[in-house]
């Protein structure tokens, strides 16, 4: 029941993420696990799938991309560790195949913000607005109906806290918290955290 | 012939509080509809700082759980320290996902006070999930358990209210499912280890909660 | 999907599927091999028995063989199920007790010997002995031991175990008639009544005589060691033939 | 006869601590023909001699026409100096792994990654035994996003270093001299092709002529971003050439 959800506008990119892991379809564990994990100080990639690979996969990646920085005294573009990524994973996919689909978003000197969208089969689509999971059918034709690419970042968050609210009052199984990242030329933070029905003790 | 001895009917917990964290456990393992223990050690205890619950097949949780403690003194023996929770449950879960898909079953918690970062509770299974939080359950009677456990559960209880909140939620899942029952036993940890608090039968615990016929639960 | 919290439907039904393979595979009807054994330790004594009826189906194709494997003066190794598999599992253990008498120069414990069964075992994990397995024996003081094992080397320790056809028969009347207090209740308390040989005997033989009754694999003769400090002796008490 | 003892492995120290079979590799480049790099503000310049062995040598056959001059990727080329045939496997090998990060970043490879991803196997055949190492020195030269315009130079050793202008082969000493003294921070490609032409007509024994030289540059256009590997033909290197040779003339009679 993951569900993520990214939009890339002209300074920046915004990323959203349930934090629900959950033991099986009717049983939460726990209310905040980052799904959004960071590759470098200027990317970060959101994984659904299962939980097991999402892990492994994302550790081994960003394990990957940390070794070619101290390599090479150079950083992968956000490009570049896409293919990267859909790489490793299209070669997994005929041994061992990992379940996870991801949403890799960045921020290069060279240009700008960027989204990528891979499912676990490999296919890769760098877009401006994606989604994954049932709350994409919701996320996507709002983001068509109103993002634009000149948005400020407020807009934009709010725009995808829409798109959560909105998950929530129509999927029957829509997961109770979110996250919402921002990445743009000063790195990645944490800009929202959405958590209507789960009361913290 | 029954060949495993599958520990899916069980109910474990573990939660953190203000105090240490609480770990317990009932006691049975059945085969089918055969109880073919009721004194089951479903805490294993790792060693001396660590605590992991077990469910799922026996053989596999107690086997590996026994390569974890190896692993363990193997580390405190390389660095001169011991390991983290982190650590070693990072070390199960990746021996689960180098086995997934091949038939392993085992849903674990790992439980312990580390040196500098404090208390740590672990969740992990043989999909390779892996998360860490303050309060989880697992086994078939965890959704019985975990209703009870959240209504009680505050971060400032005090070690008995806490003690007391997991041998409730133990009981509650053993009255409901019928794959768990035995002895619920109950651990607590702190910067010290483990101590086992609790060792009560859920045969004695049932009158003991309903001495009277008034007090016995709606049916 | 993958899985269900309610007693892991997916998975063990997957798994349940497989042990039921093994099942048509290894059981009662076609594979030949010992049906019940049984251990009970005492204070001062380890009793280990089983029958000596070695059948396949229903065909019973030996009234005198031999099931309990002597590992040392104080460790004996029980197996119901899958004869080849439980004489392979005994055999590698006894060769392995002889390779730990040459290195160390001592005999194996009783509890050294349990902890290497069960890793030899799960060694087997994906393609298991189809065993029932106890390990009976004396600690170092002379008290008894018992460890029970699954067919994959889940190991427990108790006073007294039964395995095989006529488990569902006798474990009950031993757990009547022997069991106290569960070793995991705090305060400790006693968890086995420890009878005196004699009667323990007595409540061996009971039993083999009425699962003899209800059982139709159990039968023939059972054969009891009996291992105490100063020595093991062998009994072998009759049994219906039918 | 010192040496004799440490010589025959490339994997041996002797005891002054020195590795015979690679400087004797190294020796061996410098007798073979030059090969010239210089770095300009928009692009890089490299030149190189050829020996022509005899008179029957068809200069316009594939292989002895672009002997010294390769293309690794569409942003890095480079010249040879050495064995050629020990440079053909180490092309091919820069080739490969251009071809295999692109395939693995879809982006083109940084060039000092392939430099040194060649340089590690080039080390490898130092301190590995039974095989002799590579008796190649090599110019790079190439663009890529992050450094822009970059010339190396990598010898048997596997070492390899950034230059603003150098020279490897026969008479790379004397080479190197008339670089420092004429190389001027900041010219241009025509100005860095003229400075090459003449070092490499200077060091060389003989007159310069289009079948004894080769002579290529890489450049990138602003607008489109497309980078050019230019080999010059030899209507276009006659008269550099020529003029180069009066220039020499004129200079010695003088």
């Amino acid at each position: 029941m993951d569900f993520l959800m990214g939009m890339c506008c002209k300074d920046f990119v915004v990323v959203c993420a349930d934090t629900n892991a959950q033991m099986s379809q009717i049983l939460t564990i726990k209310h905040d696990e980052d799904k959004i994990v960071p590759i470098d100080s200027h990317k970060v990639m959101a994984l659904a799938g299962q939980p097991g690979d999402r892990s492994q996969f994302s550790e081994f990646i960003i394990a990957n991309v940390r070794l070619y920085a101290l390599r090479n005294s150079r950083r992968l573009s956000t490009h570049a560790v896409a293919n990267f990524t859909r790489n490793e994973l299209a070669t997994s996919l005929r041994k061992k195949p990992y379940n996870a689909n991801m949403l890799i978003a960045g921020y290069d000197e060279s240009c700008g913000p960027s989204l990528y969208w891979m499912d676990y089969l490999a296919t890769l689509h760098k877009t401006n607005v994606a989604g994954m999971g049932y709350g994409s059918y919701f996320a996507l034709s709002l983001f068509d109906r109103y993002a634009k690419v000149d948005m400020e970042e407020k807009e934009a968050v709010a725009l995808m806290a829409r798109g959560v609210q909105e998950v929530i009052s129509r999927i029957t199984v829509a997961p109770s918290d979110y996250v919402i990242k921002v990445v743009d030329k000063n790195g990645t933070r944490t800009v929202e955290t959405i958590s209507p029905g789960h009361v913290a003790k | 012939m029954k060949l495993a001895k599958p520990l899916h009917g069980t109910t474990t917990l573990a939660f953190i509080f203000k105090k240490g964290i609480i770990v317990a456990a009932d006691s049975r393992a059945t085969m089918g509809s055969y109880i073919s223990s009721q004194t089951v050690h479903k805490i294993l205890e790792i060693n001396n700082r660590l605590l992991a619950t077990i469910a799922g097949a026996a053989c596999d949780c107690q086997y590996w759980g026994r390569y974890l403690g190896m692993q363990c003194r193997l580390y405190e023996l390389d660095n001169g320290k011991r390991i983290t929770v982190r650590a070693a449950s990072k070390i199960l879960s990746d021996v689960c996902f180098q086995y997934k898909g091949m038939g392993l079953s085992m849903g674990m918690m790992l439980a312990g006070w580390d040196e500098e970062t404090g208390p740590a509770l672990y969740y992990m299974d043989t999909d390779a999930q892996r998360s860490s939080g303050k309060v989880f359950s697992c086994g078939s009677g965890s959704l019985y358990a975990y209703s009870v456990l959240d209504d009680g559960y505050k971060w400032d209880l005090e070690v008995d209210e806490a003690l007391e909140l997991a041998r409730r939620s133990i009981y509650q899942a053993t009255y409901r499912d019928a794959a768990s029952g035995g002895t619920v036993s109950a651990y607590l940890i702190t910067p010290d280890g483990w101590k086992k608090m609790l060792g009560s039968d859920v045969g004695d615990l049932h009158y003991e909660y309903n001495p009277t016929q008034a007090d016995l639960p709606l049916e | 999907m993958q899985k269900s919290t309610c007693a892991g439907a997916t998975i063990f039904l997957g798994k349940s599927q497989h042990s039921t393979t093994v099942w048509q595979f290894c059981s009662q009807s076609s594979v030949s091999g010992c049906r019940t054994c049984v251990a009970i330790a005492g204070a001062d004594y380890c009793l280990a028995a089983a029958t000596t009826r070695l059948s396949t189906g229903l065909n019973i194709l030996s009234r005198d063989a031999n099931f309990v494997e002597k590992i040392s003066n104080h460790c004996v190794i029980l197996s119901a199920g899958c004869q080849a598999d439980a004489k392979a599992l005994q055999k590698h253990m006894r060769a392995r007790h002889v390779m730990y008498q040459h290195q160390h120069n001592k005999p194996m414990t009783c509890q050294a010997v349990a902890q290497l069964l069960s890793n030899t075992m799960y060694y087997k994990r994906f393609f298991p002995y189809y065993t029932e397995t106890l390990c009976a024996g004396l600690d170092k003081d002379g008290s008894g031991l018992v460890y029970s094992y699954d067919a994959m080397g889940s190991a427990g320790v108790s006073g007294y175990a039964c395995r095989g056809t006529g488990e569902s028969l006798i474990q009950p009347v031993l757990d009547n008639q022997l069991m106290a207090a569960s070793p995991l209740v705090l305060p400790v308390q006693p968890s086995v009544s420890h009878l005196p040989l004699e009667r323990a005997l007595d409540i061996l033989k009971d039993a083999f005589t009425s699962a003899g009754e209800r059982d139709i694999l159990t039968g023939d003769a059972v054969e009891i060691l009996i291992l105490t400090k100063e020595g093991t002796r062998t009994e072998r008490m009759e049994l219906k033939k039918d | 006869m010192a040496a004799r003892r440490y010589d025959s492995r490339t994997t041996i120290f002797s005891p002054e601590g020195r590795l015979y079979q690679v400087e004797y590799a190294v020796e061996a480049i410098s007798n073979a023909g030059a090969a010239i790099g210089v770095l300009a503000t928009d692009g890089v310049v490299l030149a190189s001699e050829k020996k022509i062995a005899s008179k029957l040598l068809d200069t316009g056959a594939v292989g002895v026409k672009r002997e010294k001059m390769y293309k690794l990727d569409d942003h890095i080329a480079c010249a040879v100096a050495g064995i050629t045939a020990d440079a053909n496997i180490l092309i091919n090998h820069c080739r490969v792994s251009a071809q295999r990060y692109t395939y693995t970043y879809q982006e083109p490879m940084p060039v000092e990654l392939l430099v040194r991803g060649l340089c590690d196997t080039k080390q490898a055949y130092t301190q590995f035994g039974g095989q002799r190492p590579f008796g190649v020195a090599i110019l790079y030269a190439g663009w890529d996003e992050q450094y822009g315009y970059q010339l190396y130079q990598s010898d048997p050793s596997g070492n390899y270093s950034g230059w603003k202008a150098t020279a490897i082969g026969a008479n790379h000493q004397a080479a190197t001299n008339i670089l420092k003294q004429d190389y001027n921070e900041g010219l241009n490609m025509e100005e860095a092709v003229n400075l090459v032409i003449k070092v490499l007509g200077k060091s060389m024994d003989t007159t310069l002529s289009p079948e004894k030289v080769e002579l290529c540059s890489l450049s990138r256009s602003e607008d489109t971003g497309k980078i050019t590997y230019k080999v010059y033909e030899e209507q276009e290197l006659k008269p550099l050439l020529d003029a180069a040779n009066q220039e020499k003339e004129a200079g010695t009679s003088s």
